[in-house]
C-alpha cells in the first residue's frame, strides 16, 4: 500500500458516457440540477440523472407522498415531471456547461417510451438515456416493467431503436432474479445499467389506523437498501459484463467505493443529497482519497477489486 | 448550540449560534438534523425537520454569526431526540428556505392569527410590521402552559389577545372565534394565519366570508426543503400541486384545495 | 375511541395454534428457548419458534458471520443447529410448561424436510411446524425453495403429508411476486405463513476490500426490512384467505400492531431479541395496552383492521 | 453514566452507576448501546457492544449499585457514539455474561499477558490473583499514550513489565517477547492472554513451546452476547465451532484453530 500522494485519474467510462469522476446523482432525487447549484458545484461530479420524464408533463399522487422509516424514506411521487418536451426547451438550456446529463425516461407504454427517447436522441446536451423500468405495466395490472423478463426484453428493445444515445436501463429490485433481468438487457442491446430503484414497501400510522402514504404503498430507499443494492450489483456483475451504475442508501464516500469494490463501474447518490446537497461532491472527493490512500492510480481500478474468502 | 430550554407543556426554545448566516425574511423555515449530530453518523431517524424561524439576532462581537431562536414541540421521535440535546451540541442546519409573508398593501392593516407550534412562524412578521401598522395578534393553544412565545409577542407593542381550549388563558374557545371581532375592528386588514390545518381552514373561510385577503403558512412532510424531492405537495384549487417548501409555506388560502389536504 | 379500562382477550388462532397473545419470536433468534429464561418469563409471549431443525445435527459457517447494517444487521450462519432428534430428546423436555413451541424445519432436499417433519408429528409440546422455505435447492444451484413455485409447491404438498401438525410455510422475501408463492402454500393446505424471512444481502468491509462475511451472502433482518414486511404481509393478505404471521423488524409494540393492521393474525419477534431479550413481553403488553386505548376488546379484531384511502 | 473521560490516545474510561448488579467474575463481559440512549430509541448502529468489565466497585452508601468501570478504545461508529455521552446519560446494557478465567492449579502461579483493548480484560483476573499468587502482568501497546490501565495494574502488587511497538514506554517491541523471561521466571505459571489475535495466537504457541497451560480470551463479532443467535462462531482445533459469548470469551488456547480465525 502505497502512502506517496500522486494525481489520481477519476474518469471512468459509463457505456459511452465518459464520465469526469464515478458520482452522479439519482433521479428524482437532484430535480433538474439546478436546484443544486446554492450548495454544490455541479462541476465537482461526474454529472447527474435528472428526474424521469414522460411525454406529457404530469402530476403525482395527492399527500402525504413520505413516510420516514428506519434508516431510509418511503416516496410516493408518481409520475410528477414537466414532461420530455419542456425539459428539452427549459431545464436543459438552464445547466451550465460541463455538465455531464443523463436524461431519465418512464411511461405506462413501451410506444411511449420509445417517444420519449426520440425527441431526447440528438439533443445537445443529453449525454445518455436512462429507461426508469419501475414503472407499473398498465395492462399487466399494476407488475413492473422491470419485474418480468418478456415485458423488460421489448421496453429495451424498442428503445434501443428509438436513439443512438448511450442507453442505460435502471433495474427494479423487485425481482426474484436480478441477474435474469440484467441478461434480458444485455441481450437487447443497452449499454449499461443502473441499479437498484427504490424497493417497494409500507409504512403504517397506527394512530390513524392507515398507511401513511395516500398511494398505500411506496418506495423504500436511503441507507436500509444498501446491503440489498449491494448484493444485487455484485450478482450483476458476475452475470452480465455491461457497465453497471450502483444506486442505494450512499451516504459518504465509503458506501460508493462498497460498491465499487462490487463491480460498480460509477454510482449514483439518491435520498441523502436531500440530507446534505454538498454530499455527491464530498463522495467524490472522498473517493479520490481513498484511492491515493490504497495506492490506486485509477478510480476504475476500484471496480470489481473484491477479494475473495478462501473457500 | 447556545440553548435549549423547556417554554412550558411540550415546547422548548432551541438557540443555535450559526456562522455565516445570510438574513431571512419571515415566514422563513431551516431544515435541521433530527437530533444533535454526534461524534459519528447514525442514518435513524433519517431525514432533517421543517422548523420556522422564530427570530435571528446578530452576535454581539462577530458580525457573521447569529443567535438563532426555534420554538418546537415535542411531537416525535425526531422532535424528542432533539429535545435531548445539550449546548454545546451541533446540529445540522440547511436555509433560510421557502418564501415569505406577503407584506400587506400599502393601506392595509394585519391582523395574525396562529395557534400552537404555528405561533413560531409569525413571529417575525408581527415584529417587523408592528413598527409600520397597527398589528393585531390572535393567538390560541389548547392550554395556558401551551402557549408559546407570550411573553414575547407582549413585548413588540402589537394589539395581542389569546384564546385556550380549556380557558386557562384568555378567552375560552377556539383562537379564531376571536377572528370576526379582530376583522370588525380593522375592516382593511390583510389576515395571516398558521397552526393546525383544520383551524387555518376556519380562519380562510372566516376571511373569505368578510372578503378580506388571508395568507395561510402550510405543512408538509419535507424531506429536502429546497423544492427538489416534490414529497410536499400542497392540492391547489385550480388543480394540480404546489410545492409547500418552494411556492410556499406561505400560501393564498383561497389558493388551496382544503377537502384535498390529508 | 373508549377510554374505558375493560379485560382485552388477547388470545388469537394462528391456523389451529392457539395462542395466548398474537407474539411469538422468530426462528434462529430465541434459540431454544431456555436461553432466555434469565430474562423473560415465556409465558408473557403467545410461544416460541425455535431454531430451524436439520435432520442431522449442522455446524455453519466459519466467521464473520455477522455484519453490521443500517439499522439492521447481516448474518450467515447457515444450518448451524442440533438436529432434530436431540431438539426433541434434549431441548424440548427443558422447556416450561404451558409454553406454546412451534418448531422450525429446512433442510436441502424435499424428502429429508418431509422426514423431519415425520420424526416431529405427534411430540408432545410440538404445537406446529413452520416450513423454513429460505433453504438454497441444492439441485438447483442456490435458489431457495421459496423462490420458485414449482420447488415450493412440491415442498409444502410433501410436508403437509409428513404431519398433522398445523403447518406454517415461513416464506422467503426474495421473489417478485409473494402473493403468488402464498397462492402456491394455500393451494397444498398449508395452516398459514409466515413472512418474511432475512432479505439476500451484502456488506463489504472496505479497508479489507472483502466481503463482511466469510459466506459472501446474509440475510438482512431488522428494522431496515420492517416497510418491506409490512407491504408483503398486505399484498398476501389480500391475496390469500390463510392467517399470517409477521415478521420483519419489530422492535416495540407499535411495529406489531402495524402488522396487525395489514392482515397478520400473529407476529414474531426476531433481532430485537438480541438488543433486549425482554422485548417480545414488552411488545405483548403494548398490544394490549394499545386495544384498550382504541377500544378493540379482542386484539384479533385489529387484525386487517386498516382504513384505505379515498380514492 | 457517571463519567466517561479520556485515557490517553483513542482510549476511555467509562464510569457507570448500575443497579441490581450481581457481582462478576474476572473475564466477563457486558453488552453496551453503541452511544447513549437519547430521548427517543434509534435503530441505527443496531447492535449492542461487547465490553470486558474492567472493574466493579460496590457504592458507599447503596449497596445494590456498584461504579461500573470500562475501558474502551474508539475504533468505529458505536465507540465513537459512546465516546460522546457525558455524565447523566444513560446506556443500556446486559450482564455480566460470558465464562470466568479459570483459575490457575494449586501451586501454579499466573503469568497475565495483555495487549491493546485486552488490558482491559485481565485487570479484575490480576487483582484478585495478586493477594494469593506470585502474578507477572504483561502489558503492550503501540506507543506509551495507547497503554491502558498502568496506573491500575501498578498499584496491585503485581511484577509489571511494559514493551510498546515504539519503545516509548518500557522494552521496544512486541509485548511477547517477554513471555520467555517470564516463563523462565515462574517455570510453572498458568498463562493468561488477551489483545489482538496475532499477539494471542504468538504467546499460545510460546506457552505450548514451553509445556504452559494457556488461557486465551477471544474477540468475535457479538449480537446477542448470550448464545442464541450463533453468530460468535470460534472455530475449534477439534473441528466445528464454540460460541465465544457463551463458551468463552475464554478459551484453551489449544483449542482454538488458530489457522481458521478470520
Ligand atoms: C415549514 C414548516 C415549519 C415548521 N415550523 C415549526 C416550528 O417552528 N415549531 C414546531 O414545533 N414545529 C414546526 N413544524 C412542524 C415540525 O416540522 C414537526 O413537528 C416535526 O417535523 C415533527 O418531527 P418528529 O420527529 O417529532 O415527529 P415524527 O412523527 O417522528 O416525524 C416523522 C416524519 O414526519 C414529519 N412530520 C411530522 N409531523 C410534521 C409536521 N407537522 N409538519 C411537517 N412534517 C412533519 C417529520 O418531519 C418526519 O419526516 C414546521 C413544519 C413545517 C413544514
Ligand atoms: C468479549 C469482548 C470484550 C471486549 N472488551 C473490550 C474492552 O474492554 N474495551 C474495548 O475497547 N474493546 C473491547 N472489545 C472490542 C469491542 O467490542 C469493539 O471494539 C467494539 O465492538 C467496536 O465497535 P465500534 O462500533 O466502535 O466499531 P464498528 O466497526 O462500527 O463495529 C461494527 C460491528 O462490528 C463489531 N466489532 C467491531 N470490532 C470488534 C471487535 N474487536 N470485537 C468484537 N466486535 C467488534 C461491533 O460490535 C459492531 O457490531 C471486546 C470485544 C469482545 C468480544
Ligand atoms: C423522492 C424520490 C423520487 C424518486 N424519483 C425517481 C424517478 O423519477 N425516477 C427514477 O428512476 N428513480 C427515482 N427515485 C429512485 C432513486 O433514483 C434511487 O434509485 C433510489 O432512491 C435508491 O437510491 P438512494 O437510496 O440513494 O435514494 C426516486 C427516489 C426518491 C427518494
Ligand atoms: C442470526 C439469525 C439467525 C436466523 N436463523 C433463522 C433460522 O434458523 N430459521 C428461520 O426460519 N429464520 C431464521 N432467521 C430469520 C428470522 O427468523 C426472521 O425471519 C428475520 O430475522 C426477520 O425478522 P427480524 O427483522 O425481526 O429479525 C434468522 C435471523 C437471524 C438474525
Ligand atoms: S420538501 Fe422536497 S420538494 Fe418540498
Ligand atoms: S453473540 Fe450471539 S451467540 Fe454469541
Amino acid at each position: 500500500m502505497s502512502q506517496s500522494k500522486f494525481a489520481v485519474d477519476n474518469s471512468v467510462d459509463l457505456g459511452g458516457i465518459r464520465l469526469r469522476n464515478p458520482v452522479l446523482t439519482a433521479s428524482g432525487t437532484f430535480g433538474y440540477g439546478t436546484e443544486f447549484a446554492p450548495y454544490l458545484d455541479l462541476r465537482r461530479i461526474g454529472g447527474f440523472v435528472a428526474k424521469s420524464l414522460t411525454l406529457k408533463p404530469r402530476v403525482g399522487n395527492p399527500p402525504p407522498r413520505i413516510a420516514e422509516a428506519p434508516s431510509g424514506m418511503l416516496n410516493a411521487i408518481s409520475l410528477e415531471n414537466v414532461g420530455v418536451d419542456a425539459f428539452i426547451r427549459e431545464k436543459l438550456p438552464a445547466i451550465p456547461d460541463g455538465v455531464t446529463v443523463i436524461a431519465s425516461v418512464f411511461e405506462t407504454e413501451i410506444e411511449r417510451y420509445a417517444e420519449v427517447c426520440k425527441r431526447l436522441a440528438g439533443v445537445p446536451g443529453v449525454a445518455g438515456i436512462e429507461i426508469n423500468a419501475s414503472c407499473p405495466h398498465v395492462k399487466s395490472g399494476g407488475i413492473e416493467f422491470g419485474q418480468k423478463a418478456d415485458l423488460l426484453g421489448p421496453l429495451v428493445r424498442a428503445t434501443r431503436r428509438a436513439s443512438e444515445v448511450p442507453l442505460l436501463v435502471k433495474l427494479s429490485p423487485n425481482v426474484t432474479d436480478i441477474a435474469e433481468m440484467a441478461r434480458v438487457c444485455e441481450g437487447e442491446g443497452a449499454d449499461g445499467l443502473s441499479l437498484i430503484n427504490a424497493v417497494q414497501a409500507l409504512e403504517i400510522d397506527v394512530e390513524k389506523r392507515r398507511p401513511v402514504l395516500s398511494n398505500t404503498l411506496g418506495g423504500l430507499s436511503g441507507p436500509a437498501i444498501r446491503p440489498i443494492a449491494l448484493r444485487m450489483v455484485w450478482q450483476v456483475a458476475r452475470a452480465v459484463k455491461l457497465p453497471i451504475c450502483g444506486i442505494g442508501g450512499i451516504a459518504g464516500p465509503e458506501d460508493a467505493i462498497k460498491f465499487l469494490l462490487c463491480g460498480a463501474t460509477a454510482v449514483q447518490v439518491g435520498t441523502s443529497n436531500y440530507l446534505n446537497p454538498a454530499i455527491a461532491g464530498e463522495v467524490a472527493e472522498g473517493i479520490t482519497a481513498y484511492a491515493e490512500r490504497h495506492g490506486f492510480a485509477r478510480v476504475r481500478d476500484l471496480v470489481g477489486a473484491l477479494e475473495a474468502w478462501p473457500v | 448550540m447556545v440553548e435549549n430550554r423547556s417554554e412550558g407543556a411540550a415546547n422548548r426554545r432551541l438557540v443555535l449560534r450559526v456562522e455565516g448566516w445570510p438574513g431571512f425574511a419571515p415566514g422563513q423555515f431551516v431544515m435541521l438534523s433530527p437530533g444533535p449530530c454526534g461524534s459519528a453518523s447514525r442514518s435513524d431517524p433519517l431525514l432533517p425537520r421543517p422548523m420556522a424561524i422564530y427570530r435571528a439576532q446578530s452576535g454581539e462581537a462577530e458580525r457573521s454569526s447569529v443567535r438563532l431562536e426555534i420554538l418546537y414541540k415535542v411531537t416525535g421521535r425526531g422532535t424528542a431526540l432533539l429535545s435531548g440535546s445539550r449546548s454545546g451540541d451541533r446540529v445540522r442546519l440547511l436555509g433560510p428556505l421557502g418564501r415569505a409573508f406577503a407584506e400587506p398593501d400599502p393601506g392595509e392593516d394585519a391582523v395574525i392569527v396562529a395557534g400552537g407550534t404555528g405561533i413560531a412562524s409569525v413571529y417575525e412578521l408581527a415584529a417587523r410590521l408592528a413598527p409600520r401598522m397597527d398589528v393585531s395578534v390572535l393567538l390560541g393553544a389548547q392550554t395556558r402552559d401551551a402557549l408559546m412565545g407570550r411573553d414575547d409577542f407582549s413585548k413588540l407593542g402589537v394589539r395581542l389577545q389569546v384564546a385556550t381550549d380549556d380557558g386557562s388563558e384568555g378567552t375560552p374557545g377556539l383562537v379564531t372565534d376571536l377572528l370576526d371581532a379582530a376583522i370588525d375592528a380593522k375592516p382593511t386588514a390583510c389576515i395571516y394565519v398558521c397552526g393546525p390545518t383544520a383551524m387555518m381552514r376556519r380562519a380562510a373561510e372566516i376571511a373569505a366570508a368578510r372578503g378580506r385577503p388571508c395568507v395561510v403558512s402550510l405543512e408538509n412532510t419535507m424531506p429536502c426543503g429546497f423544492g427538489v424531492c416534490l414529497g410536499c405537495a400542497t392540492p391547489l384549487s385550480e388543480g394540480g400541486f404546489a410545492l409547500t417548501c418552494r411556492d410556499g409555506p406561505m400560501f393564498d388560502a383561497a389558493r388551496v384545495a382544503w377537502d384535498r389536504l390529508p
